[in-house]
């Protein structure tokens, strides 16, 4: 009981992106407390923005220059590896372009704790500005994602779980209209949210009581080397799952979903959509493939039911769907069944590289195409802020036809015809699961994704086969930032559908080596 | 003596056989293409070209004299038609070469005739170029080397058949008539077609040469199976029951149509078919043979009692030409004497048929367009010309001593009685009904006194109409003599179809022969009692119900429609039905199930948080249940 | 030169200017669409006219990596029977763009909205390019790219300028092609893992699944696919209300080329990729498509709609196009494809005819029309001869491939103990039912007096003339003389058949040497 | 002897749980969620305990740091919405459903 500790080393260089983003967040905090409110946007863009940006420079940097780490750093904690890199710069790309909406005016309350229509709310208003707040936050959000995504022991993955969702949980009842709405699906996400943590901490305690160690590699050892026949250990690992599907979503918890996505400010539920999914995947990886890899036997056949239950969940649910958001909840619900898909088909390493690579080009895919679509959806507005009934957008085709032809080529895209990104995304999922023996998954998978097809089609029908209604919304001139992020999305799409081998090769690359331990 | 060896030729008029197709077809091409600009000279145009045809014709029979009987079958290629099965040619024999004859001949004649009998009509171009795609149709049929190239004939004259009945097509009954036509038809061509097949799988050909070679190597039940199935489309385009219900109806078309098409040649397609193939797959004795003849024997009395009791001289005639047809079909079942009275009379049949035709088109022409022979009588006096042809041709038909009918007719029945008595008295009792039939024709239209429209001013054709009938009513008289007398005909077919053994002497004194005229004679007076002396009535009596049986053509049509259209229209709908309800019911049910459960499965998303936080936990306990199980099996 | 890309190529680039002209410039957009349909077409010929059908199978071969990752190329080749098909498009598409001149302007007599023509004709150019690409694509993973991509512009077509059913239709199709597609996209996922070669090019895929129970399942995947798209009894519901709501143009495109697809698939994949288990299923997807032949036959009798009735005529001809697929004799296959081509002619006119008339009177119901044939004698004719060639009437070229199928299907020796012959002689009714089909209809519109709702119809005017007058030519033409398409298509065929070891064209051992092999 | 230990933990987690299911008023609801954070504190620092090492206890604090900042965010959104609402029952609250 020496008291001699020796210092810790932490790998500034490898985890630079993620400090880069947290000292962001920081130094938005300042701002808001220092600088005068008619500044602080214009302060507060510009730090967001190229914080984001650098951290994705310098994540090229790490890759090119010092190439992929081998180890862990900062103690084991954090594991910098290839998929890591990969999750980050696709974290970077979305949470960049979701920034770009989140920038646009009137999306946010002026002050979140006024009375909707009270006096406060009315001169805070006068006063001009939204929360802007909101830049800090998402930041913090934002870093919270790329450190879930890396962490490499449940403690920190626990920490990061937390720091990516409280800012959310705010985030989320931020809407400047529709108030009530947006602070129910914030009540809701929080209560939801705290108390699967609540499961996931839990399980982490069991695993911790089988293993001695948090570390997931320590876990894994631990598991090849006593072989788990412990009943305690299978229901840690049951709660820790439990806290992983809920945050991607997955039936039977994804009842949060379509509220959170209703409810919240379009931007924000961009971001959610998109970022929060790729990173609770990389979490997903990390705990199933690298903890408890040599537990899959166990896990696989639970695996598949839960997959097969968020797909068709996913799919059936969202035919009648009448608001769009909630729709494309219940779309991204079917889309994190199809990447389960990807999850239970471990085999070999090469088995694995091949799946994992697929998950995450089709993560990229998706979650750009996402940002994409609710980007459109925040410029279809009419009286109260956005259009979000179905019926609204009937004859949209004939109002703004570019407009309702990149979003049906967004929902083509998400249905997975050839040529949209979409497609090779499916593919790059679905080929590895056919020769890792998870044929009967993909089949299903097919299937939902026909039955998926018709409220894609649905959509499009509305907008281009069917007359506008007289008072139909009117098609807000976007702002330079969501034009800007339309545009990247269908660009992205489009050749990400027609020339995806560079991305492919990356994802390659990324895959390669799978995780460290 | 067997046919001769099938010989390829070429150069010669016979080589350029194909002008003979091709003329009438240029013709036709130039008329429907050249649309209006045509419609003053069209007609002509149609004209030459069936006379170019016959011309063609004509130069090649003569050619085909020229050389030795063994010498007389001339193949020539014509070109590859689908690469390793059919290659198209023309078969120039004296079978052939007889028909393209009769066709080009006959058929230019009834051109020339239309030329009078359409003047008025505002469709005369497009007349004249079905006319010629008719011609040429026809001519494909009977020249072609192989079953296919027929087959293509044969529908042609269908389709020429279908067009010019429907002529008038904006009469329903006439479109109706049409369709009728080509429908029945097809039932035919649905059994000539297997039989082609049954042709190609059996022998590796459809070119008659190969096919006639080693046809006698086959099994006894694929060579009846062929024969009955070509003898199946032979009953369809030859109007031989079960499938004669159509020529009746067929009637709408414009007369010259009746007399070229459904009297003088396509009818008797049937007949050529089966003479063609006889060798193979007719051999006297045969099964198919037997069938053929019963089949004629049939229809020769079905089609005499139809004739009967028909008021509508048109549709009398094509009852008569329904049994006469019957007649070459019985003898086409004979074998080698029979083919040649059975040709025979198919030749004859076209002349003094054609005349007959053409004949009551002169009536019709001179009564607008009136068709009831109730409503004529004593025409003899105002349509002389045509009276006397039309008599000649009533004489020829009956059987008249030493006319062109009395030879070949009188030469099937004895044939039949060679064979079969029975199948003999029954053509002896058909030539019975016919003497009656078409002296009751006779007389009611020439004789008696006028029955009238009021408006309707009689008066004789022009020369364009009446000189073809008086060629025609020549060759009524004298054809059948010249063929018959000499066995010209026996010894000419002989190459083409094989000859009898010994040469065939005809005997004008028979008992059956004998039975026959007085049979003739003893209907012919009765219709003369019954309709030359006694008053007519204008409106049709209601006759005993066997004369209704007649005049319901034998309730051909009602039977037909009783077992063919009511259940038919049935399936359709149930059909249609099936298809909505069932199979599309299927595809949309599963879709509205799917749209249902999610309707239903969206309810569970009480928006209640806590109802969520129990989801949640029961998933947890679920999932730790399941893993438990899983990792403690 | 890369012929088949620059086939490809054109008309997207056609597409695309069309879809870039100016507002306004609607006349402008049909003359560009039709002028780059006439340059695809005239390379096409350049193409076919350099087409040696002795020499290689494959020929004006591209092959360029695409997705190596995948093992995917942009693969490109043309054998007999794809070309003919490339070139049943080229020809198609021009003549439709003529037919379709007013489809979108909102004329016609049943007055429908007016729509964006440029969008319209760029749909059309686009389609043609992902038509030539299906039919020339090596690449099985490519072949899957165009199958799935072709049916998006025809659901544009179908939903925003189709008939009053319109959406209901169009998602209908595009729903019922994509659950096919999506099975064959497991298949041929399983295909490439199974077969293990790192590649999607058809010739190196051919004969490589040997297992039989496997062979069976992907077989399955694909096949099923190709029935819907073709469509074969009883997935076709889908069909007849496609047709029916489509413009007239792209009604003859749908079933003209589109479903060929699903037919030529299954000649080139389903037969060569999995020979045993194409034979194994062989009975039961006879049993399909002659039961499709006469169920289509009778439900199209019954049929009030003329569009409707000539998709289910369509869909009794690709009985008969499977059925010659199957049987597996040279004869019954080459006249299958013969057969896509001769029924893309026959039922286009047929379409289109109808489509004059719809655009007439403005009604596709049978009973509004009657003696056409007085006041338009020329679009009668035009209408009697289509409808002749869709009861293939000898002289006409679809006589020539149903003859062909049939004969091939009763000469195939028996399999199994089923003696085709019988699946010849029961497909043969269906000659009977065409001809009540076809010549009830005609006479219902054509025949009778004249209806005074077509009193005043006006007769072809010179662009139809155009329009109907290629068409029939080729259907005259061919059918007196199928040689030149019989001599690209039967080497092609032939090999396919030498793939499943079938034998080669030849006609069936006559009894005389039957006779001296018994001695 | 930990195992009484695990057993109160299960039992209290198990209380948080039902709490969470069973009451409308949102502060109770957020505070059987901290009940059940506590839980799995007991659970950590009995399991460090059992394998002599440090890391559980370790782990303790840290959750009780994110359970406190979860405290901040919650009561905010609680006030907020029982402000405009001026009602704090979760039940209220479901105009977001199907």
């Amino acid at each position: 009981m020496n008291g001699a500790i020796e210092a810790p080393t932490i790998e500034y260089g490898q985890l630079m992106p993620m400090l880069l983003v947290f000292g962001a967040a920081v130094v938005g905090v300042l701002i808001e407390a220092l600088a005068p409110r008619y500044l602080r946007k214009a302060i507060h863009v510009p730090v967001t923005l190229l914080s984001l940006a650098g951290a994705f420079a310098l994540i090229i940097l790490q890759a090119v220059r010092d190439g992929v780490p081998e180890q862990a750093s900062a103690m084991g904690a954090i594991a910098v590896d290839g998929p890591a890199l990969f999750i980050w710069g696709v974290i970077l790309v979305l949470a960049f372009i979701s920034m770009l909406l989140i920038n646009d005016d009137d999306q946010f309350v002026a002050q979140a704790a006024a009375v909707p229509g009270s006096p406060e709310e009315e001169d805070a208003v006068a006063q001009g500005g939204a929360h802007t707040e909101v830049y800090p936050l998402a930041l913090f959000a934002i870093g919270g994602m790329l450190l879930f995504s890396s962490a490499n022991d449940l403690l920190i993955m626990f920490v990061a779980l937390e720091v990516m969702s409280l800012p959310l949980y705010l985030l989320c009842g931020l809407a400047r209209r529709r108030r009530l709405l947006s602070q129910e699906a914030s009540v809701k996400y929080f209560l939801l949210g705290a108390f699967s943590s609540g499961f996931f901490l839990y399980g982490m305690a069991l695993v911790y009581g089988f293993a001695g160690t948090v570390d997931l590699g320590g876990i894994s050892s631990a598991l090849a080397s006593v072989g788990g026949q412990d009943s305690l250990l299978y229901i840690g690992v049951a709660l820790l799952g439990v806290g992983l599907f809920f945050k991607i979503g997955a039936a039977p918890f994804q009842a949060w979903k379509p509220d959170v996505y209703q409810g919240a400010p379009t931007p924000i539920t961009a971001l959610m959509a998109s970022g929060t999914l790729v990173a609770a995947f990389g979490a997903v990886l990390r705990v199933f493939w690298v903890a408890l890899g040599n537990l899959d036997w166990d896990w696989r056949p639970v695996m598949w039911a839960v997959a097969i239950l968020t797909m068709v969940v996913g799919a059936i649910l969202a035919i009648t769907q009448t608001d769009i958001k909630r729709m494309l909840a219940y779309s991204s619900i079917a889309h994190a069944g199809f990447l389960l898909i990807g999850v239970i088909a471990t085999g070999d390493a090469e088995q694995n590289s091949g799946s994992l690579s697929g998950i995450l080009f089709y993560l990229l895919t998706y979650g750009i195409t996402t940002v994409g679509a609710f980007a459109v959806v925040t410029m279809v507005r009419d009286a109260g802020g956005e259009a979000g009934h179905l019926s609204r957008w009937a004859g949209l085709g004939k109002r703004s036809p570019l407009l309702a032809g990149i979003f049906a080529f967004f929902l083509l895209a998400f249905a997975g015809i050839p040529l949209t990104s979409g497609f090779f995304g499916k593919y790059a999922v679905f080929a590895p699961a056919v020769s890792g023996g998870a044929l009967g998954l993909v089949v299903v998978g097919v299937i939902s994704s026909a039955v998926a097809a018709f409220f894609y089609v649905r959509v499009i029908v509305l907008m281009f086969f069917s007359e506008p209604a007289a008072d139909g919304p009117t098609v807000a001139l976007p702002s330079v930032g969501t034009a800007a992020v339309v545009t990247i999305a269908a660009a992205a799409t489009v050749v990400l559908g027609v020339f995806p081998q560079p991305v492919l090769d990356l994802a390659d690359q990324a895959a390669s080596a799978l995780f460290i331990r | 003596m067997e046919p001769v060896e099938i010989i390829q030729h070429s150069g010669g008029v016979i080589g350029v056989a194909w002008l003979m197709i091709a003329l009438p077809l240029l013709g036709a091409a130039i008329l429907l293409l050249g649309g209006r600009r045509t419609d003053r000279w069209g007609h002509l145009l149609g004209v030459v070209m069936s006379l170019a045809s016959f011309a063609v014709a004509v130069l090649a029979f003569v050619e085909l004299l020229g050389m030795s009987g063994d010498q007389r079958r001339r193949e020539i290629e014509l070109f590859q038609f689908i690469p390793g099965m059919v290659d198209m040619g023309l078969l120039i024999d004296p079978l052939s070469i007889a028909f393209a004859l009769l066709i080009t001949g006959v058929g230019s004649l009834i051109h020339i005739y239309s030329i009078g009998y359409m003047s008025h009509d505002p469709g005369r171009r497009r007349f004249f170029s079905y006319l010629n795609l008719f011609v040429a149709a026809m001519l494909l049929l009977v020249l072609a080397d192989n079953y296919v190239g027929l087959y293509i004939g044969w529908e042609g004259v269908g389709l020429a058949s279908y067009l010019l009945i429907g002529f008038w097509q904006h009469k329903p009954s006439a479109a109706t008539a049409a369709q009728k036509a080509f429908i029945v038809n097809r039932v035919g061509d649905f059994g000539l077609a297997i039989g082609v097949f049954l042709i190609w799988t059996t022998f590796g050909s459809v070119a008659y040469g190969p096919v006639f070679q080693v046809a006698g190597q086959a099994e006894q039940g694929v060579l009846t199976a062929i024969g009955l199935l070509l003898l199946l489309g032979a009953c369809g385009k030859s109007a031989q029951l079960p499938l004669q219900s159509w020529l009746l109806d067929a009637m709408e078309g414009p007369t010259p149509v009746s007399a070229l098409i459904h009297a003088a040649t396509m009818v008797t397609a049937g007949v050529y078919l089966v003479v063609r193939s006889g060798a193979a797959f007719f051999p006297v004795g045969s099964t198919a043979a037997l069938v053929v003849t019963v089949v004629g024997v049939a229809t020769l009395l079905a089609g005499a009692i139809i004739g009967t009791a028909k008021d509508d001289i048109k549709k009398g005639l094509a009852g008569s030409t329904m049994s006469q047809i019957g007649y070459m079909m019985l003898g086409a079942g004979l074998g080698p004497v029979g083919y040649v009275f059975a040709i025979g009379h198919l030749i004859t049949h076209g002349f003094f048929k054609a005349n007959l035709f053409l004949g009551a088109g002169s009536i019709m022409h001179a009564m607008n367009d009136e068709v009831d022979m109730r409503k004529y009588g004593g025409l003899r006096k105002l349509l002389p010309v045509t009276f006397v042809t039309f008599f000649i041709g009533y004489l020829a038909i009956i059987g008249f001593p030493l006319l062109s009918g009395y030879f070949t007719k009188d030469g099937i029945i004895e044939t039949a009685m060679h064979h079969s008595p029975v199948l003999g008295w029954l053509a002896v009792l058909g030539a019975g009904i016919t003497g009656f039939y078409m002296s009751r024709m006779v007389f009611m239209t020439f004789f008696g006194q006028k029955r009238w429209a009021e408006d309707a001013h009689p008066h004789e054709s022009p020369a364009v109409m009446t000189v073809p009938l008086i060629i025609l009513s020549i060759g009524s008289i004298f054809l059948g003599g010249y063929l018959v007398l000499g066995n010209t005909l026996a010894n000419w077919l002989a190459p083409a179809v094989g000859g009898p053994e010994e040469p065939i002497e005809f005997h004008f004194v028979t008992t059956p022969g004998i039975a026959t005229l007085v049979l003739v004679a003893i209907g012919a007076a009765f219709a003369w009692m019954k309709y030359g002396r006694a008053e007519v009535p204008v409106v049709a009596p209601r006759g005993s119900f066997v004369t209704t049986f007649a005049r319901r053509d034998l309730y051909g049509d009602a039977i037909n429609e009783s077992l063919l259209m009511r259940p038919g229209q049935w399936l359709t709908r149930l059909a249609v039905f099936f298809d909505n309800r069932g199979v599309d019911g299927v595809v949309n049910g599963i879709a509205a199930g799917i749209g249902g459960t999610s309707g239903r499965l969206r309810r569970i998303q009480t928006g209640f948080a806590r109802s969520y936080a129990l989801s949640i936990l029961f998933g947890a306990a679920v999932v730790a249940g399941a893993l438990l199980l899983v990792g403690n099996i | 030169m890369p012929w088949l890309s620059t086939l490809i190529a054109v008309p997207v680039v056609g597409a695309v200017a069309v879809a870039l002209l100016p507002k306004g410039a609607d006349k402008l957009a049909k003359q560009v669409a039709l002028v780059v349909s006439l340059v695809v077409l005239a390379l096409t010929l350049a193409v076919t006219i350099q087409f040696s059908p002795r020499g290689e199978r494959f020929q004006y071969v591209e092959t360029y990596d695409w997705i190596p990752s995948f093992g995917v190329h942009w693969g490109l080749a043309v054998d007999g029977i794809a070309l003919v098909l490339i070139a049943l498009s080229a020809v198609l598409v021009p003549v439709v763009i003529l037919a379709s001149w007013h489809d979108a302007d909102g004329t016609g007599a049943d007055n429908p909205p007016k729509r964006s023509v440029k969008t319209y004709f760029s749909l059309l150019l686009v389609l043609e390019a992902m038509m030539i690409g299906v039919f020339a694509a090596t690449d099985i993973f490519l072949f899957y790219v165009f199958f799935e991509a072709m049916l998006i512009p025809m659901y544009f077509m179908i939903g925003s300028y189709g008939g009053v059913q319109r959406s209901y239709a169009a998602v209908k199709f595009l729903l019922y092609s994509l659950f096919g597609g999506l099975l064959m996209l497991v298949a041929v996922i399983a295909l490439y893992g199974i077969a293990g070669r790192n590649t999607f090019m058809f010739p190196e895929l051919v004969g490589v699944i040997t297992d039989p129970t496997t062979q069976k399942w992907l077989f399955l995947g694909f096949f099923i696919a190709f029935a819907i798209k073709a469509p074969l009894w009883p997935f076709h519901t889908w069909l007849p209300d496609a047709a029916a709501q489509a413009p007239a143009g792209a009604a003859v495109l749908l079933v003209g080329v589109l479903d060929k697809v699903g037919t030529y698939g299954m000649l080139r994949f389903c037969l060569e990729l999995f020979p045993d288990a194409a034979k194994f299923f062989t009975p039961l997807v006879l049993v399909l498509a002659v039961v499709g032949i006469v169920y289509g036959a009778i439900v199209a009798i019954g049929q009030t709609d003329m569009k409707r009735l000539i998709a289910y005529t369509s869909i009794s001809h690709f009985g008969f196009i499977a059925m010659g697929v199957f049987a597996m004799t040279a004869d019954s296959a080459a006249g299958a494809t013969l057969y896509m081509v001769n029924h893309g002619f026959s039922t286009g006119v047929l379409f289109l005819v109808a489509g004059f008339l719809i655009y007439r009177r403005g009604s596709a119901y049978i009973a509004d029309y009657g003696g056409v044939q007085k006041v338009a004698p020329l679009l009668a004719g035009a209408f009697l001869i289509a409808g002749l060639s869709g009861l293939s009437l000898p002289g006409l070229s679809s006589f020539v491939s149903e003859f062909m199928v049939l004969i091939g299907t009763f000469s195939s020796e028996a399999v199994a103990g089923i003696n085709y012959a019988v699946f010849a002689i029961i497909a043969t009714t269906g000659v009977i039912l065409a001809a009540i089909y076809i010549l009830w209809m005609y006479k219902r519109v054509a025949g009778g007096p004249t209806a005074e709702s077509v009193a005043g119809m006006k007769d072809l005017n010179g662009r139809e003339k155009w329009v109907v007058a290629p068409l029939i030519a080729l259907i005259i033409g061919l059918g007196f003389y199928p040689k030149p398409l019989l001599d690209v298509i039967n080497p092609a065929v032939d090999t396919t058949l030498a793939n499943v070891s079938v034998t080669e064209h030849q006609a069936p051992v006559p009894v005389a040497e039957q006779k001296g092999a018994g001695e | 002897m930990t195992t009484h230990y695990l057993v109160l933990s299960a039992l209290l987690f198990a209380i948080g749980a039902v709490g969470v299911l069973v009451r409308r008023n949102a502060i109770v609801v957020f505070m059987c969620v901290e009940l059940m954070l506590n839980a799995c504190n007991l659970a950590f620092v009995t399991f460090a305990r059992q394998h002599g090492n440090l890391d559980g206890q370790l782990i303790a604090f840290f959750v009780m740091v994110v359970a406190a900042a979860e405290v901040v965010v919650g009561l905010a959104i609680i006030v907020t919405i029982f402000r405009t609402r001026r009602s704090a029952s979760v039940d209220d609250a479901n105009l977001l459903k199907y």
